[in-house]
């Protein structure tokens, strides 16, 4: 799982995780958990793709045991 | 200033209405005579979105007194179609998908009626030059030619 | 709600999706009837005008109505006071994050006027004639301050500051000091300085963009009306009610569900109309009188008061082999974001390199705020400037390696499976299709004269899907109606009711489309980020499901067996059942004429928010001729192809296309902000803010390349936006290549390619 | 939308009086007056509409010259046959003037009256040598088109007095003109640069008269006499060619705006002269 470097201001550093989480929903609070503010920051202001998919809301998308997850900024558009 | 009558022909029509001196002709036709179709783009005849057809002469109507209509003959696009039967015009923008927004819509119409009422046969790079003065910020022109030139093909089919 | 769906293996199977209907909404259109935002009219309405600072940067000391509100036929005059101060909170409702407290200072200033046409209070009267006059009764003292607009210039530590408590966002350590940058960011890969070590060429430049307009022909315009019991009701022509009806909430401190708001016909959008201006201020001033109030912005309001996109700095360096692999690349770019924060350099950092798979990369990104309108979205925000700079930068590197522009794009392109620059693996992507459509198309091979040149170039944008609903209700008669809750801009009703048509195997005539207002369909995210017919189609297909499933279980109950011995086709129920022998087909008009015996009436919902908007890229190439005496540009040819997913619509998808390219050739050619020494706009109308016109433009080529999008029920990927992202750099690379001078700061005028061409004479 | 009166006089004398009136403004097509009455950049106190003036409107031919009532609209000047081949050159600077919708209203007056340095037609008229017939509460009186813009927006008419008829002068055989302009479009655009040029030549293509204007490169419309001078006696070869750029480029007092610069302005002049000459040239029988 991937965070992008503005993540440094919570994680004091690495922006890359190996979590156990089948939903997007889970990898939030487990991030949130270890990194108190985390969580909440990424729902606020990301996106998440998962395996090269973009999900712009994506609490209840699901996690393959070794998807890919990366939190990108959200995109508006014109 | 006290307001000032005006009786005018409107796609064939007989009107009368009271306008202020300042008032364009643009102005008369939507707040007076309830025609929406044209439209105010940019209030300077730089768009043309406000284009009707006065005495035979494509003009913009906002850039046009509403009190020197008095006495002529005015076509807008509520005047295009015949009826419930559209203009070969009218049509062919509807085929080609020649609209988007379809604002500038009504102004390239009277454009383009007054173009071939003049030349009914005219050349990409004419019919190019003669909407010159009609903005369309959607579609890129193409197929507004397009559609342009196909009802002037037909137009000229139904008149052999 | 899941929103996965099984596509049909086949296109042949498809009747409706991928025809060219005639559009349900033209007969409106192309009579006059339809009517936009300027066009509605309600009894007993007042005419609202707006006050703007003649100022660029100046503090609002005092505004003295007094006068004005004795003006005979005045009923309203608000100012900022009549607006509640809103905490700093983030929302998500309309494009981008915006901050509402900005959002809300910019539909009304408060103490500071931060751009020559910022308004600062509003009036309501009788007559327009009235309106103007209480306008000019109304005594604003300014205390003038220095102003800036360059973004460069706005960067500078003694830059006058636009807002004291605005501290840099995005640095290594927390600034002690206020500036006018509001964010830093950065995007990175690899290890940049062994990239460019690796390097047998390196081309680094700079490349300059000015701030442009959407240009759309449809000025704001709205009719607001405030009940005495509350109930608020506004009719406007914008990209989405629903985000109106959010903000108009927001800035005024209402519960939503005080307010509704009916979609007019817009008038052309691009992004410029996926905020609110008018809304808000006609709501205040109906509340204050009483009276409906009807707002309509000149053409120059619309120049100097609502958002044009960021004026930009690119600075570009791309490293590659001698084989043209690219090793490295490192962009910087700072972006004005007008009057406040939020700019679209995020957008643009992200879709900088997104065609190519560099290894080494890192990508920075400045929103800087400047003396100017508030930036808003323009179709693919940031991608065209970033593109500008990168697809510039990858002519100049073609050039020095010799190697073919497009082979160039070939070696380094994207495909699936690679890691997309600004994160995740791509898949069902058609970059290298595209390339191979321009290299093998007519024009690429046709050959050049004197004075002529030719230019290429790639874009790239996400897409987006997000939260939207659709209903379909069958009538009596058998049609039926879709109702979605997406302003129609440029024919996005024709495909909604082509997809419900094939979904329910009829006839598109047959499928009335509707766009609802806020209170009569659900919740649906704006139209913009070329999402309608990706999400909003996605809605209507699985409603029409849900409808072709209810039919069946109709059709089962009169012919009473099992629901699963029924089948649908061709608009009709089929009987599996031998035992019933050879049971007629129960068509829909059929079914729905027993609706009220079967069940009742037959209609569905469905709300969702569509993941896996699949990206589109974009590949352009541009022939001009240019008069080496006067500089004069003529766009000789242009075909632009374009990873479209599946064309529900194949018209109006070519018309994005061409319509995109119109606007990127106006954008690199004449089109631009021009501002006095006072910080005025001096080209606030369509005379010397020069869009492109019909004679300007040859027949744009639109080559449609349907690799599909498993995530839609047909294959479907945004459109809208992608067809803007490449040509500024196309016509500049064509210039360039027709002067043999690199061109590098748009807008390409003849005075700017006389004075290069000189130069180049010595 | 300012309050004035609209007045429309049927006979020359009845709008000169009415002109007189303090804060009166002279209506012809309006494409100029309407957008500076919309922007209130004017607040006239009466407005007075000239077309329905006998000889205000129409074409005629007298004694071999033309008549053109200075409220004309562009697009009649461009389908009258006769004119277009007797005078390609002021016609299309005529009918270049904005859009085909301009051109169903703009006329010669409004384009002289409304002294735009950068006025498409007045290049065309001053090397033309257009007399302009002038109408006033003293009476009638004649003055060469060059006379009329006194500055950007500023006329040399006394108050009352308005432009009723533009006279073109017989043209002997072998003449021609003809008009260019630089804009950045292809349409729409107020001209960067303008020129205009009128020859005569005699049988063996040698120039005998030259009239050289030029338009947005100094606060009017200017003749130019050293670029008339400059083929007088010439056939239209290299060194006379250039001899016209440099006069052109000489005579250029331009400003630096937002449709150009200084240098470019000046640069243009001599292309746009130079073209003009030899579409003039070529017009009236010469080979270049």
């Amino acid at each position: 799982m991937i965070a992008p470097a503005d993540a440094r201001q919570f994680t004091g550093g690495p922006a890359e995780f190996d979590i156990e989480a089948d939903t997007v929903r889970r990898l939030v609070s487990e991030l949130d958990r270890r990194y108190p503010g985390l969580g909440d920051w990424l729902d606020r202001r990301m996106a998440v793709a998962i395996d090269g998919e973009i999900h712009q809301d994506a609490w209840t998308s699901t996690l393959a045991p070794d998807s890919e997850v990366y939190f990108i900024p959200k995109i508006g558009g014109g | 200033m006290s307001k000032r009558h005006v009786s005018a022909i409107v796609n064939g029509d007989p009107v009368e209405f009271l306008t202020d001196p300042g008032m364009t002709l643009l102005d008369a036709l939507r707040d007076e005579l309830d025609l929406t179709g044209s439209k105010e783009g940019c209030g300077s005849g730089d768009c043309g979105a406000c284009s009707v057809i006065v005495d035979g002469r494509l003009v913009c109507s906002c850039l046009m007194l509403a009190a020197e209509a008095e006495g002529r003959r005015i076509e807008t696009i509520e005047g295009l179609a015949h009826g419930s039967e559209l203009h070969p015009l009218q049509q062919k923008f509807l085929e080609h998908a020649a609209l988007q927004c379809g604002f500038c819509t009504p102004g390239v119409l009277m454009a383009s009626k007054a173009l071939l009422d003049a030349n009914p046969d005219p050349s990409e790079s004419e019919v190019r030059y003669w909407l010159a003065g009609n903005l369309c910020r959607c579609t890129g022109y193409d197929k507004i030619i397009r559609a342009v030139m196909d009802a002037a093909a037909d137009m000229r089919q139904a008149r052999v | 709600m899941s929103d996965v769906l099984d596509r049909p293996d086949t296109d042949e199977g498809l009747k409706v999706v991928g025809t060219r209907p005639i559009r349900p909404d033209g007969a409106d259109k192309v009579t006059g009837r339809a009517l936009f935002g300027a066009d509605l009219i309600m009894p007993g309405q007042l005419v609202g005008k707006v006050l703007r600072s003649p100022h660029a940067h100046a503090r609002i000391v005092s505004i003295d109505a007094k006068k004005a509100r004795a003006l005979p036929g005045v009923k309203a005059i608000i100012t900022g006071d009549d607006f509640p101060n809103l905490a700093d909170e983030f929302h998500d409702g309309g494009e981008a994050a915006s901050n509402l407290r900005d959002l809300a200072m910019n539909v009304m200033a408060r103490d500071k006027a931060l751009y020559d046409g910022h308004a600062v209070a509003a009036v309501a009267a009788i007559s327009t004639a009235i309106a103007d006059e209480a306008l000019a009764l109304i005594n604003v003292k300014y205390e003038v301050l220095p102003h800036v607009i360059e973004v460069e210039a706005a960067m500078a530590a003694d830059a006058p500051v636009l807002h004291p408590h605005m501290f840099t966002q995005g640095l290594d350590e927390r600034p002690s000091l206020p500036s006018n940058i509001a964010k830093k960011n950065k995007l990175a890969r690899g290890d940049l300085d062994a990239g460019f070590a690796e390097a047998d060429v390196v081309v680094e430049a700079r490349y300059e963009t000015r701030a442009v307009h959407q240009g759309y022909i449809e000025p704001h315009a709205c009719v607001a009306s405030w009940a005495a019991d509350g109930q608020c009701n506004v009719w406007s022509s914008s990209q989405g009610q629903f985000m109106v009806r959010t903000y108009c909430a927001k800035v005024l401190g209402l519960e939503i569900s005080n307010i509704r708001v009916t979609p007019a016909e817009i008038g052309g959008g691009f992004g410029g109309k996926t905020t609110v201006y008018l809304e808000p201020l006609a709501l205040a001033l109906s509340r204050q009188s009483g009276h409906p109030v009807k707002m309509v912005m000149s053409r120059e309001e619309v120049f100097r008061a609502t958002g044009p996109t960021s004026g930009g700095v690119i600075l570009v360096k791309l490293g590659a082999k001698s084989d043209g692999t690219l090793t490295a690349a490192d962009v910087e770019m700072k972006f004005q974001a007008g009057a406040f924060a939020g700019s679209p350099v995020g957008g643009a950092s992200m879709t900088a390199l997104a065609c190519y798979d560099i290894p080494n990369f890192r990508i920075t990104g400045w929103d800087v705020v400047t003396n100017s309108p508030k930036v808003a979205a323009y179709r693919a925000p940031g991608a065209p400037i970033s593109a500008f700079g990168v697809e510039s930068a990858m002519d100049e590197l073609a050039r020095k390696l010799g190697i073919d522009p497009i082979e160039l794009r070939e070696k380094n392109g994207v495909k699936n499976g690679t890691k997309a620059s600004y994160g995740p693996t791509f898949a069902n992507i058609g970059y290298l299709e595209t390339l191979a459509a321009i290299k093998n198309c007519a024009q690429y091979s046709e050959p050049l004269g004197p004075n002529q040149g030719r230019g290429v170039a790639a874009g790239f944008w996400f897409n987006v899907g997000g939260e939207s609903t659709a209903a379909v209700h069958i009538n009596e008669d058998g049609t039926a109606v879709v109702v979605t809750g997406n302003p129609d801009i440029g024919g996005s009703r024709a495909s909604m009711a082509m997809m419900a048509a094939e979904v329910l195997g009829v006839s598109v005539e047959q499928v009335r489309p509707m766009v609802a207002d806020t209170a009569s369909i659900g919740f649906s995210m704006l139209t913009g980020g070329s999402r309608t017919t990706f999400a909003t189609g996605m809605a209507v297909v699985q409603a029409a499901e849900k409808i072709v499933a209810e039919l069946k279980r109709r059709a089962a109950l009169i012919w009473d067996v099992p629901a699963d011995q029924v089948s649908w086709a061709n608009g009709a129920a089929i009987c599996q059942d031998e035992a019933k022998g050879a049971a007629k087909p129960l068509t829909l008009a059929g079914l729905a004429a027993q609706s009220a015996r079967t069940g009742g009436p037959i209609s569905a919902q469905v709300s969702l928010n569509a993941q896996g908007a699949g990206p589109g890229f974009g590949v352009h190439v541009c022939d001009v001729e240019i008069d080496p005496e006067t500089g004069h540009v003529t766009v000789l040819r242009y075909t632009a192809a374009q990873d479209v997913g599946k064309a529900i619509h194949p018209s109006y998808v070519e018309g994005q296309i061409q319509g995109g390219v119109a606007q990127g050739v106006g954008w690199a050619l004449n089109e631009e902000y021009i501002f006095d020494r006072d910080g005025k706009m001096e080209n606030a109308g369509f005379l010397d803010y020069r869009v492109p016109v019909a004679s300007d433009l040859p027949m744009i080529g639109a080559i449609l390349i349907e690799v599909a999008n498993p995530r839609h029920p047909y294959g479907a990927k945004g459109v809208g936006e992608v067809p803007i992202v490449p040509p500024l750099a196309a016509v500049a690379n064509a210039v360039s290549a027709a002067i043999g001078v690199r061109m590098r700061d748009l807008p390409l005028s003849p005075p700017k390619i006389r004075a290069a061409l000189d130069a180049k004479a010595g | 939308m300012p309050q004035f009166d609209y007045l429309a006089p049927s006979t020359a004398e009845e709008a000169a009086r009415a002109l007189a009136i303090t804060g009166a403004r002279a209506l012809a097509g309006g494409t100029d007056l309407l957008v500076q009455l919309r922007a209130g950049r004017i607040a006239p106190a009466a407005i007075v509409d000239l077309k329905r003036v006998p000889g205000a409107t129409g074409i005629r031919e007298e004694s071999g010259g033309f008549v053109i009532g200075a409220a004309t609209s562009g697009a009649t000047i461009g389908e009258h046959a006769a004119l277009v081949r007797a005078w390609p050159g002021v016609v299309e600077a005529a009918s270049l003037i904005g859009s085909t919708q301009v051109q169903g209203r703009a006329t010669l007056a409004g384009n002289l009256c409304n002294a735009s340095p950068a006025a498409d037609s007045v290049p065309a008229l001053i090397a033309a040598r257009a007399i302009c017939v002038i109408v006033g509460p003293a009476g009638r009186r004649e003055a060469t088109a060059e006379t009329i813009a006194t500055g950007p927006g500023k006329t040399s008419l006394a108050p009352g007095e308005f432009v009723l008829e533009i006279r073109l002068p017989k043209r002997p055989a072998r003449a021609s003109d003809a008009y260019l302009r630089l804009i950045p479009r292809t349409e729409m655009d107020i001209a960067v640069v303008g020129a205009g040029v009128n020859l005569v030549l005699d049988g063996a293509g040698v120039i005998t008269d030259a009239h050289v204007a030029l338009g947005a490169v100094a606060p009017t419309a200017r003749l130019v006499p050293e670029a008339g001078a400059a083929l007088v006696g010439h056939k239209l070869d290299a060194a006379a060619l250039d001899r016209l750029d440099a006069a052109a480029r000489a005579a250029c007092q331009p400003i630096s705006d937002k449709r150009g610069t200084i240098e470019y302005r000046t640069k243009i002049a001599g292309v746009l002269a130079r073209r003009a000459a030899v579409i003039a040239y070529q017009r009236a029988g010469g080979r270049v």
